[in-house]
C-alpha cells in the first residue's frame, strides 16, 4: 500500500544551520504519527517543507504517491492534507462561525458555483456541529480575534478539521488547552481516525497526550531523527530520555 | 502580598470578571487553573493595570494599586509574562533581552543578569545574534521566561509558561520557579497543564466565569475528585 | 563621456536632496512603523518659519533659524505626534496614512493662504559657487548637501541600532504592547521619533530651499520622490535612504538625457516596481525572517 | 435580507430617483458625479476594504476606461460595445497589477500600485497620437439608449443611476457569497487561507481584476458624463480622493464607498463660500474625522450600536455544564 | 437680470495655477471695486463670483455650468487653456460670453463666437519673436526648453512652426515637468547641441531653476524667451542669473505706459505684491465688460458678443484699458507688445514692436 505521507531525505538549511537534516520517514493510511523532540529541532520546519510553506533545501515529499514539490499550501489543502500551525493563525476579524465555513468552503463545488451558490456554501449545519464540539457555541458570533488563547488554538484545530481530510498535521494542539477539553479532542481524533481511516501526524510535547493517542512516534534532534517505535519504546529509550524527555 | 476585592472588569462592555477576589501569601507559589476563556489571562491582565476595572479593588502589600500603569507596576517589583508570542521580532535575542531590563536602575546589573540568564538558557546564547523572530515557538517562550527573570521581582505573574517548551525545558522553568520562591518571590502563575504545576504548587485556584471557584492547597485540590473530573481530564481517563 | 561624467556629478548632488528627504521616511518606518504622507510638506514649511522670522518680525537670519528649528520641533514634532499619531497609532497605517495626505494639503493649503503662493528665494548657508572637478561644475552647496545627508544617516544609525533608546524606540515600534509591559516608556520613545524627525525636517528644509527655491507646493514632487528613494533603498535601514536617494538621484538624470525627456520620471517609477519585485525589502534593507 | 433593510433600500432608491428633480442643471451633475464615483470606491472598497490589498491605482482605471470608451464611441462604435470593452480590459488590467500583490503587501504594494498609475498618466499624456496628449479629448458622445437622447444631465443621471444599482447589486452578491468570505480571508490571515485551500493567487488577482472593472466602469461613465478627459483627470490625486472615499466612509463596509463619496463630492458645494479656505477646512475635516473615527463613519456608527447593546458575555459552564 | 450684473470669475485658485490666479482674481476685484464705486455699470452695481476650477478642466466644466446656472452676464476666465478648452463649449452651448486669459492657439481656431482673448495667443506673439530672431539675431539654430503642459506645449508648437518659415533648425527639443527642480540634465543638454540661441518656455520658477543651472554650467548662447521668462518672479527667484535674457513680451507692468505704470502702483498699494501680466489681463477685461455694456446700453451677452468682434478700444475711450486694443472676428486680440531685456535685475524695454 502506498504510504498516504512519504518524506524523503528532505533537508532544510537557513544560513548555517541544517534545522532539518535528511529526515526521511512514511505515514500509512490509519497512523497516528507522534513527532517530538527539544525546541528548535526542526519539526515545524519539517512541517513546512511537507505543507509546501517552505521549499525543501533537499529531498522529496509524497503525498499518496505523488510529488509535491512546488505545490503550494493550498493544493496540498486540496489533496486533502489540513494542518494546524504552533502559533495562533485565526481570521481575528470574522466571526466563529464564518473562520469555520471558510474553512471548508474551497472544497465544495467550483470557483463558480461558489459565486452564485449558497452564501454558506451549505455547510452552516457541519460549521454549528463542529463549533459545538470545540465547546465554542457560546461563541459563535463573536469575532475570532476576541477569544482566548486556549479557544483560538481550538478554533485553529477545528478548522484544520471541517475539509475532511484524510492527512491532519497538528502542530502542537495542546498547548493551552485546558485537560478536560484535551482529552475529549484526544477521542475525537481517534474517533476520527478508526470511523473515517483519517491519519494524523502530531507535534506535542504533552507526553501524556502523545503517548496515550500515537500508535508510532519519531523523536527529531538536530534536525535528525534519533528514535523511532511505538510509545512504550521510545518512552524508554536513553537517548530519548537524555534529548529531550529529562530526568 | 497581592489581593484582589471584587473585581468587576472586561473588554469594552463585555464584562469578563465577575467579582474576582483571592489572596496570595508572600513566597509561595499560586497557580490559576480553569476552563479556556474562563478569564485568567484577563484577571492577569487587571492586575498589572492593562484592563479598565469597573469596580473592586487591587492590594499590594495592602496598598492599594488598582488600574496603576504597568510602568508603575515594575517599579513596585511587580513583572509580567503573558500568554502568547510577545518579543521584538526584528531585534536580535540579545537586545530583545536587554529590553526586559530597561526598567531597571542598575543597568550593570541587568548586564550581568543576561549573561547569567543565558548560562541557564544555552540556546539564548547560541543564538544572541539572530533576530527573535526565526526562533522557534519553544525557543522564543524561552527568551521570553529569560526575559523574565533579570529583574528581581517580588511578585511574577507567569501566564502558561510551559506552552511549547519541551518536558526538559519545562522541568527547568518550573525548578527555576521554586528556586525563585525559595528566595521569597512570590509567584501567581496560569496553567493548564494542572497536574504538574499543580504538583509543585503551595495554592491552588479555580476561576470560572470571571469567579473564583475554589481556593485551597494546591495538593488538596489535586485529591479533589471534583476537580479532576473537570479540569484535569479525569473522567476519560478512568472510563 | 564628459557629458557623462557632468549628469552623474549632478545626479549625486540631486541625489543627495533626496536622500535627505527620505530620511525622515525611514526613520518613521522604523521607529514607529507610521508613514508621513506629509513628509513633503514637512520639508517646504521650515524654510517659511525662517523666512516669516527674518521678512515679518525683522529677526536676523541666525536667530530666525534658531526660533523655526524650535517650532519645527514643537509643531511637526510634539504637535504632530499629540494631535494625529497618538490616536491612529492603534488603528494601523492606513487611517495614518489618509491622516497625513490630509496634514499635507492643510499644510501646503496654510502657506499658501497665510504666507503666499509665490516661490521665494531663500539664503543659502553655503556658497553656491561652483567648483570644477574633472570638467564637470558642481557646488559647494552641492557638496555640503551630500556630506550632511552622509553624516545624518550614520549618525541615526548609530543612534537606532547602537543605543539602548535607539534599540527601545525600534521595540516600540515592532510591538508597543510588550515594551509597555516590559516598562519602556512607550509614549517617549514615540515622541523621540517625531521630535528627531521635526530636526531632520527642519534640516533638509533649509538645505534644500536654496536651491529649490521655498514654495508651498515643493512637498508633492519632493514627497513622492523621498518615498520612492526610500523604498528602492531599503524602508527598514537608515542607509537605505542614502543608497536610494543617490541612485534615484543619478538615474533620474541620465534617463533624462539618454531616454527620454517625457518620460524621465517613469524610470524611477520603474525601477521601484522592479526593486520591489525582486528585492522587496530594498537595496540595503533586512529581509523579514521568517513568516510561520 | 431583512424586511427593514428592504424597506430603507427602497426608501433609498426613491430619493434617488426624486432627489434630481430638485435640482439645477448642475446639481444633477454634481448627483452623478457622486454616482459615478460611487462606483469607482465600491470596486476599491473590494479590493482594499474586503481583501485587504492596498491599492493607489484607481484613478488609473478609471482613466483606462475613459479613454477606451471616449476612442471607440468618438470612432463610431455603439456605446455598450465600448463600455462593456472598457470594463472588460480593466478586468483584465487589474488582473496583471494583481500579480505584483502577490509578492508584497501593504505599503510596498500601495507604491507599486501608485507608481502604476504615475506611469498610466505619463502614457497617456505623452503619447499624443492616441490620447491628445495634455490637450486630451473633447467633445466625448453620450449614449443614445432604445432612440432616447441622453444629452440632458436628468436624462444621463438615470442612466448612470440604472448602472449603479446594477453594479452595487452585482457587488452585494459576490461579498455575500463564499468569494467575499474568501476575499475576507485574504485579507485577515493569508497563511492560514492559503493552508485551508483559499487559492491566495487566483484571489488576490480576482479581488483586484473586480476593484478595476469598477473602476473602469466608473470611468467610461465619467468620460461620458463630463465630455471631456484629460491625462490630468486620472491623476495620482484622484486615486487618493477615491482612498478617501473608501476610508472615511468605513472600508469593509458595504455602504461606505457610497456615503464616503457623498461626502467628498458634496464637500467642495458646503465649502465653496469660504473660498480659498475650503481646502484647508476640507483637509482639517479629514483628520478630525480620522482622529475621532479611524475606522470611517460606518465604523463609527456600528461602533455606537455594539456600545447600546450592553452585553454579559456568557462564558464556559464547565461548572454547570459538569452536573 | 435684477439689480445687479453678474460678473461670474472662473479661475485657477487652488492647484498648480494657483499663482497665477490669484493676480487674476486680485485685480479683476480691484477693477470691479472702481468701476463700482465710480457708479456701476449702467448705474447697476457689479457682483463678481469666484468660482474655482482647482485647475482642474473637469472642475472648471462644472463650474462655468453653475455660474450659469447662477446667471452670469459674462464669465472671466480661466487661464489654463486646458480648462478653457474644455468648458468653453459650455458657455458657448448657453450663449454667455467668456473673456478667458489663455494663450494656447487653439483657443480662437475653434469657431466659437462667444470666446475672447485679453491677451495674445501664442501665435501672435512668437512670430514677433522669431522675426526678431531670424532678423536682428541673425540665429541659424535654436535649442528649446519647454514644459510639458499645454502652455508649453502650444507655445512650443507656435514657436516651432514659426521658426520653420524661416528656416532656423532645432538642435535641441527639451521637455520637462511642472514642479521639476532638477534642470541639470536640461541644460546638459540644451549646451551640448551647441545652437545660436536657446528659447525658453516655461512657468516662472521653472525658469528660474533653469537659468540658475544655466549659468552654473557657464552656457554662454544667448537666451530668449517670450513674457514669463523675463518675468519680475523669475527675477526675483534666479537674480543675477537672468541678466542678458531677452525677449518678447504683450503685455508687462513694466511697460513705459502710463495707465499701466499707474495701474502697478495701484495694485501693489493694495495687495502689497507686483502684478504680472496675469494681472493686467484680468484688469483690462473688466474695463472692457464696462465699455462694451455701457456702449450697448443693455446688459444683454448676446449683445455683448456680437458688439466686441471686431471692436478697437483706445485708452481715450475708457482709460482703464490701459492700451489700444482691438478684438477679431474670432476673439483674437491685437495690440503693441515689446521686446524687453533684463539688466542688473530689472526688465527694460529695448523696443515697442507695433500691432500687427
Ligand atoms: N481582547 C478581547 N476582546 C474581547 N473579548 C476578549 C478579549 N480577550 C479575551 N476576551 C474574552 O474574555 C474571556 C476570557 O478570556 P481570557 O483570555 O481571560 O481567558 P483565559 O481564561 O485566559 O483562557 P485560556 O485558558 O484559553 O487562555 C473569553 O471569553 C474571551 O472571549
Ligand atoms: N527563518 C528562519 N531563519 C533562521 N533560522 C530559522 C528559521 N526558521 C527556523 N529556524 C531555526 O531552525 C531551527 C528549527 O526550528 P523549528 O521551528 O522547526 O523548531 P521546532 O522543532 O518546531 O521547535 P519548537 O518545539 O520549539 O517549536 C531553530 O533553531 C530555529 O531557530
Ligand atoms: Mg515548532
Ligand atoms: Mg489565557
Amino acid at each position: 500500500m502506498t504510504p498516504v505521507l512519504s518524506v524523503r531525505n528532505v533537508s532544510k538549511s537557513f544560513g548555517g544551520l541544517r534545522a532539518v537534516d535528511n529526515v526521511s520517514f512514511d505515514v500509512h493510511q490509519g497512523e497516528i504519527l507522534g513527532l517530538i523532540g527539544p525546541n528548535g529541532s526542526g519539526k515545524s520546519t519539517l512541517f513546512n517543507c511537507v505543507l509546501g510553506q517552505l521549499p525543501a533545501s533537499t529531498g522529496s515529499v509524497l503525498v499518496d504517491g505523488q510529488d509535491v514539490a512546488g505545490k503550494r499550501p493550498c493544493d496540498l489543502n486540496k489533496l486533502g492534507v489540513g494542518r494546524t500551525f504552533q502559533m495562533l493563525q485565526v481570521f481575528p476579524d470574522m466571526t466563529v462561525l464564518d473562520n469555520i465555513i471558510l474553512a471548508g468552503q474551497e472544497h465544495k463545488g467550483t470557483m463558480l458555483s461558489r459565486l452564485f451558490g449558497k452564501p454558506d456554501a451549505g455547510l452552516t449545519a457541519e460549521a454549528l456541529r463542529m463549533i459545538d464540539f470545540f465547546r465554542l457555541g457560546h461563541q459563535t458570533y463573536e469575532k475570532a480575534g476576541s477569544l482566548s488563547y486556549g479557544q483560538q488554538k481550538l478554533l485553529d484545530a477545528a478548522m484544520a478539521f471541517m475539509a475532511g481530510p484524510k492527512l491532519v498535521m497538528l502542530d502542537e494542539p495542546a498547548g493551552g488547552v485546558n485537560l478536560t477539553m484535551l482529552a475529549d479532542l484526544k477521542e475525537r481524533l481517534k474517533a476520527f481516525n478508526q470511523e473515517r481511516g483519517a491519519t494524523f501526524v502530531v507535534i506535542e510535547h504533552n507526553m501524556e497526550f502523545v503517548m496515550s493517542l500515537c500508535t508510532r512516534i519519531i523523536v527529531l534532534a538536530n534536525g535528525r531523527i534519533i528514535a523511532q517505535g511505538d510509545p512504550e519504546t521510545v518512552r524508554n529509550d536513553p537517548t530519548v530520555i537524555e534529548a529531550y524527555l529529562g530526568g | 502580598m497581592l489581593e484582589l476585592k471584587q473585581v468587576y472588569g472586561g473588554y469594552g462592555k463585555m464584562t469578563i470578571l465577575n467579582g474576582t477576589s483571592f489572596k496570595i501569601d508572600k513566597g509561595t507559589i499560586t497557580t490559576v487553573i480553569g476552563p479556556n476563556g474562563a478569564g485568567k489571562s484577563t484577571v492577569f491582565k487587571a492586575i498589572f493595570g492593562l484592563l479598565k476595572i469597573r469596580s473592586g479593588n487591587v492590594l499590594l502589600n495592602g496598598e492599594d494599586v488598582t488600574a496603576l500603569p504597568p510602568a508603575k507596576m515594575l517599579a513596585k517589583g511587580v513583572t509580567y509574562v503573558p500568554q502568547g508570542r510577545n518579543l521584538f521580532p526584528m531585534l536580535s535575542v540579545r537586545h530583545n533581552l536587554e529590553i526586559g531590563g530597561i526598567s531597571s536602575t542598575d543597568q550593570a546589573q541587568i548586564a550581568r543578569r543576561i549573561d547569567e540568564v543565558m548560562e541557564q538558557f544555552p540556546i539564548l546564547k547560541e543564538k544572541a545574534k539572530e533576530q527573535a523572530i526565526t526562533l522557534s515557538g519553544g525557543q522564543q517562550k524561552q527568551l521570553e521566561i529569560a526575559r523574565a527573570l533579570l529583574l528581581n521581582p517580588s511578585l511574577i505573574l507567569v501566564d502558561e509558561p510551559s506552552i511549547g517548551l519541551s518536558p526538559q525545558m519545562i522541568n527547568e522553568t518550573f525548578r527555576t520557579l521554586l528556586r525563585l520562591r525559595d528566595e521569597g518571590v512570590t509567584i501567581l502563575m496560569v496553567e493548564q497543564n494542572a497536574k504538574a504545576a499543580l504538583a509543585m504548587s503551595d495554592y491552588g485556584l479555580v476561576l470560572e466565569q470571571g469567579r473564583t471557584r475554589m481556593y485551597d492547597r494546591a495538593d488538596e485540590l489535586l485529591a479533589d475528585p471534583r476537580v479532576g473530573q473537570l479540569f484535569l481530564g479525569a473522567h476519560l481517563e478512568e472510563a | 563621456m564628459n557629458t557623462f561624467f557632468q549628469l552623474f556629478v549632478s545626479g549625486l548632488a540631486t541625489g543627495s536632496i533626496y536622500a535627505l528627504a527620505a530620511i525622515g521616511f525611514t526613520l518613521l518606518w522604523q521607529a514607529s512603523q507610521t508613514i508621513n504622507f506629509a513628509q513633503g510638506e514637512f520639508i517646504m514649511l521650515p524654510a517659511f518659519f525662517v523666512l516669516a522670522g527674518t521678512q515679518f518680525l525683522g529677526l536676523s537670519f541666525p536667530v530666525a533659524m534658531a526660533i523655526a528649528l524650535a517650532l519645527s520641533l514643537l509643531l511637526l514634532g510634539f504637535g504632530f505626534k499629540r494631535i494625529i499619531i497618538d490616536p491612529l497609532l492603534p488603528h494601523g497605517v492606513l487611517p495614518i496614512v489618509i491622516a497625513t495626505m490630509a496634514l499635507g494639503i492643510l499644510t501646503k493649503e496654510g502657506v499658501k493662504q497665510f504666507y503666499t503662493a509665490e516661490a521665494l528665494p531663500f539664503p543659502a548657508l553655503f556658497s553656491d559657487r561652483t567648483l570644477n572637478i574633472l570638467g564637470a561644475a558642481i557646488s559647494v552647496q552641492d557638496i555640503a548637501v551630500l556630506l550632511i545627508a552622509l553624516g545624518a544617516v550614520a549618525l541615526l544609525q548609530l543612534f537606532l541600532n547602537g543605543t539602548k533608546i535607539g534599540r527601545c524606540m525600534q521595540a516600540t515600534a515592532q510591538n508597543p504592547q510588550v515594551a509597555e509591559i516590559l516598562g519602556v516608556p512607550v509614549k517617549r520613545m514615540i515622541l523621540y521619533t517625531f521630535l528627531i524627525n521635526g530636526a531632520l525636517a527642519f534640516l533638509a528644509s533649509i538645505l534644500i530651499s536654496p536651491i529649490y527655491l521655498a514654495k508651498f507646493s515643493n512637498g508633492e514632487t519632493l514627497g513622492l520622490i523621498a518615498f520612492i528613494a526610500a523604498i528602492v533603498g531599503g524602508f527598514n535601514q537608515i542607509r537605505g535612504a542614502l543608497a536610494g536617494g543617490l541612485l534615484i538621484g543619478v538615474i533620474d538624470n541620465l534617463s533624462a538625457a539618454y531616454i527620454s525627456a517625457s518620460y524621465r520620471s517613469a524610470v524611477p517609477l520603474i525601477l521601484l516596481i522592479i526593486i520591489i519585485l525582486v528585492r522587496p525589502q530594498g537595496l540595503l534593507g533586512k529581509a523579514e525572517g521568517r513568516t510561520v | 435580507m431583512s424586511k427593514h433593510t428592504l424597506l430603507t433600500l427602497v426608501a433609498g432608491l426613491a430619493i434617488l430617483i426624486l432627489l434630481p428633480f430638485t435640482q439645477s442643471n448642475y446639481g444633477v451633475f454634481v448627483l452623478s458625479s457622486w454616482l459615478v464615483y460611487s462606483i469607482s470606491a465600491m470596486g476599491l472598497n473590494l479590493t482594499l476594504g474586503y481583501a485587504g490589498q492596498v491599492s493607489l491605482a484607481q484613478a488609473s482605471f478609471m482613466g483606462i476606461g475613459a479613454y477606451m470608451t471616449a476612442l471607440m464611441t468618438m470612432a463610431g462604435v455603439p456605446w455598450p460595445i465600448a463600455m462593456v470593452a472598457a470594463t472588460v480590459l480593466c478586468f483584465v488590467i487589474g488582473f496583471l497589477l494583481g500579480y505584483p500583490a502577490l509578492r508584497v503587501q501593504h505599503h510596498f504594494l500601495a507604491f507599486i500600485t501608485l507608481a502604476f498609475n504615475a506611469l498610466v498618466v505619463l502614457a497617456l499624456r505623452n503619447e499624443e497620437w492616441l490620447t491628445g496628449g495634455t490637450y486630451g479629448i473633447v467633445g466625448i458622445p453620450r449614449p443614445e439608449i432604445l432612440g432616447l437622447p441622453t444629452q440632458k444631465p436628468l436624462a444621463f443621471y438615470f442612466f448612470v443611476l440604472a448602472l449603479f444599482v446594477l453594479m452595487a447589486a452585482a457587488l452585494y452578491g459576490i461579498i455575500r457569497s463564499p468569494w467575499g468570505r474568501a476575499f475576507k480571508a485574504l485579507r485577515e490571515n493569508p497563511i492560514r487561507a492559503n493552508s485551508l485551500g483559499v487559492d491566495i493567487r487566483k484571489t488576490t488577482l480576482l479581488a483586484f481584476a473586480i476593484g478595476s472593472s469598477y473602476g473602469g466602469l466608473a470611468g467610461s461613465l465619467l468620460a461620458q458624463l463630463t465630455q471631456f478627459i484629460d491625462p490630468h483627470s486620472f491623476g495620482l490625486t484622484i486615486s487618493l480622493k477615491v482612498l478617501l472615499m473608501v476610508i472615511v466612509g468605513g472600508a469593509g463596509f458595504f455602504f461606505g464607498p457610497i456615503l464616503g463619496a457623498l461626502l467628498i463630492v458634496l464637500a467642495p458645494e458646503f465649502l465653496r463660500f469660504t473660498e480659498g479656505y475650503y481646502l484647508m477646512i476640507y483637509a482639517t475635516l479629514v483628520i478630525v474625522l480620522m482622529v475621532f473615527c479611524p475606522t470611517g463613519l460606518l465604523g463609527l456608527v456600528e461602533r455606537a450600536r455594539t456600545a447600546l447593546k450592553i452585553r454579559q458575555k456568557p462564558n464556559a459552564t464547565t461548572w454547570e455544564a459538569g452536573r | 437680470w435684477a439689480d445687479t450684473i453678474k460678473i461670474a470669475n472662473v479661475i485657477e485658485l487652488s492647484g498648480a495655477g494657483a499663482t497665477v490666479g490669484s493676480n487674476w482674481r486680485d485685480a479683476l476685484k480691484l477693477a470691479f471695486e472702481e468701476i463700482n464705486a465710480a457708479g456701476g455699470i449702467l448705474g447697476e452695481q457689479v457682483e463678481v463670483t469666484d468660482y474655482d476650477t482647482q485647475t482642474d478642466p473637469t472642475i472648471s466644466r462644472a463650474m462655468v455650468q453653475k455660474a450659469i446656472d447662477d446667471g452670469a452676464y459674462v464669465i472671466m476666465g480661466p487661464i489654463y487653456s486646458g480648462s478653457v478648452k474644455v468648458n468653453m463649449m459650455v458657455a458657448q452651448q448657453n450663449g454667455v460670453p467668456q473673456l478667458t486669459g489663455a494663450e494656447a492657439p487653439f483657443i480662437t481656431d475653434m469657431g466659437n463666437p462667444y470666446i475672447f482673448r485679453t491677451s495674445f495667443g501664442a501665435q501672435q506673439s512668437m512670430p514677433k519673436l522669431v522675426k526678431y530672431l531670424a532678423d536682428e539675431m541673425k540665429v541659424k539654430s535654436v535649442a528649446i526648453a519647454w514644459v510639458n503642459d499645454d502652455f508649453g506645449k502650444g507655445g512650443r508648437d507656435s514657436f516651432v512652426a514659426e521658426l520653420g518659415k524661416h528656416g532656423i533648425t532645432v538642435t535641441a527639443d527639451v521637455s520637462s515637468e511642472v514642479g521639476q527642480a532638477d534642470f541639470a540634465a536640461d541644460v546638459i543638454k540644451l549646451k551640448s547641441s551647441n545652437a545660436d540661441a536657446i528659447f525658453a518656455y516655461l512657468h516662472e520658477e521653472e525658469s528660474a531653476r533653469l537659468l540658475k543651472e544655466i549659468r552654473k554650467q557657464g552656457v554662454t548662447q544667448p537666451i530668449f524667451g517670450e513674457t514669463t521668462l523675463m518675468n519680475q518672479k523669475v527675477v526675483d527667484l534666479a537674480g543675477e542669473a537672468v541678466n542678458g535674457v531677452r525677449g518678447h513680451v504683450g503685455l508687462t507692468a513694466n511697460a513705459p505706459i502710463p495707465g499701466v505704470e499707474e495701474f502697478a502702483k495701484k495694485f501693489e498699494a493694495k495687495y502689497n505684491y507686483k502684478p504680472d501680466h496675469n494681472a493686467i489681463k484680468a484688469y483690462m477685461g473688466a474695463y472692457v465688460v464696462k465699455h462694451v455694456t455701457t456702449k450697448n446700453g443693455k446688459v444683454d451677452p448676446q449683445a455683448f458678443a456680437d458688439a466686441l468682434h471686431g471692436l478697437t478700444i483706445t485708452p481715450a475711450d475708457e482709460p482703464g484699458i490701459l492700451m489700444e486694443t482691438s478684438w477679431d472676428d474670432k476673439g483674437e486680440v491685437n495690440r503693441d507688445s515689446f521686446l524687453v531685456e533684463v539688466k542688473d535685475g530689472k526688465q527694460t524695454v529695448v523696443s515697442t514692436l507695433p500691432k500687427l
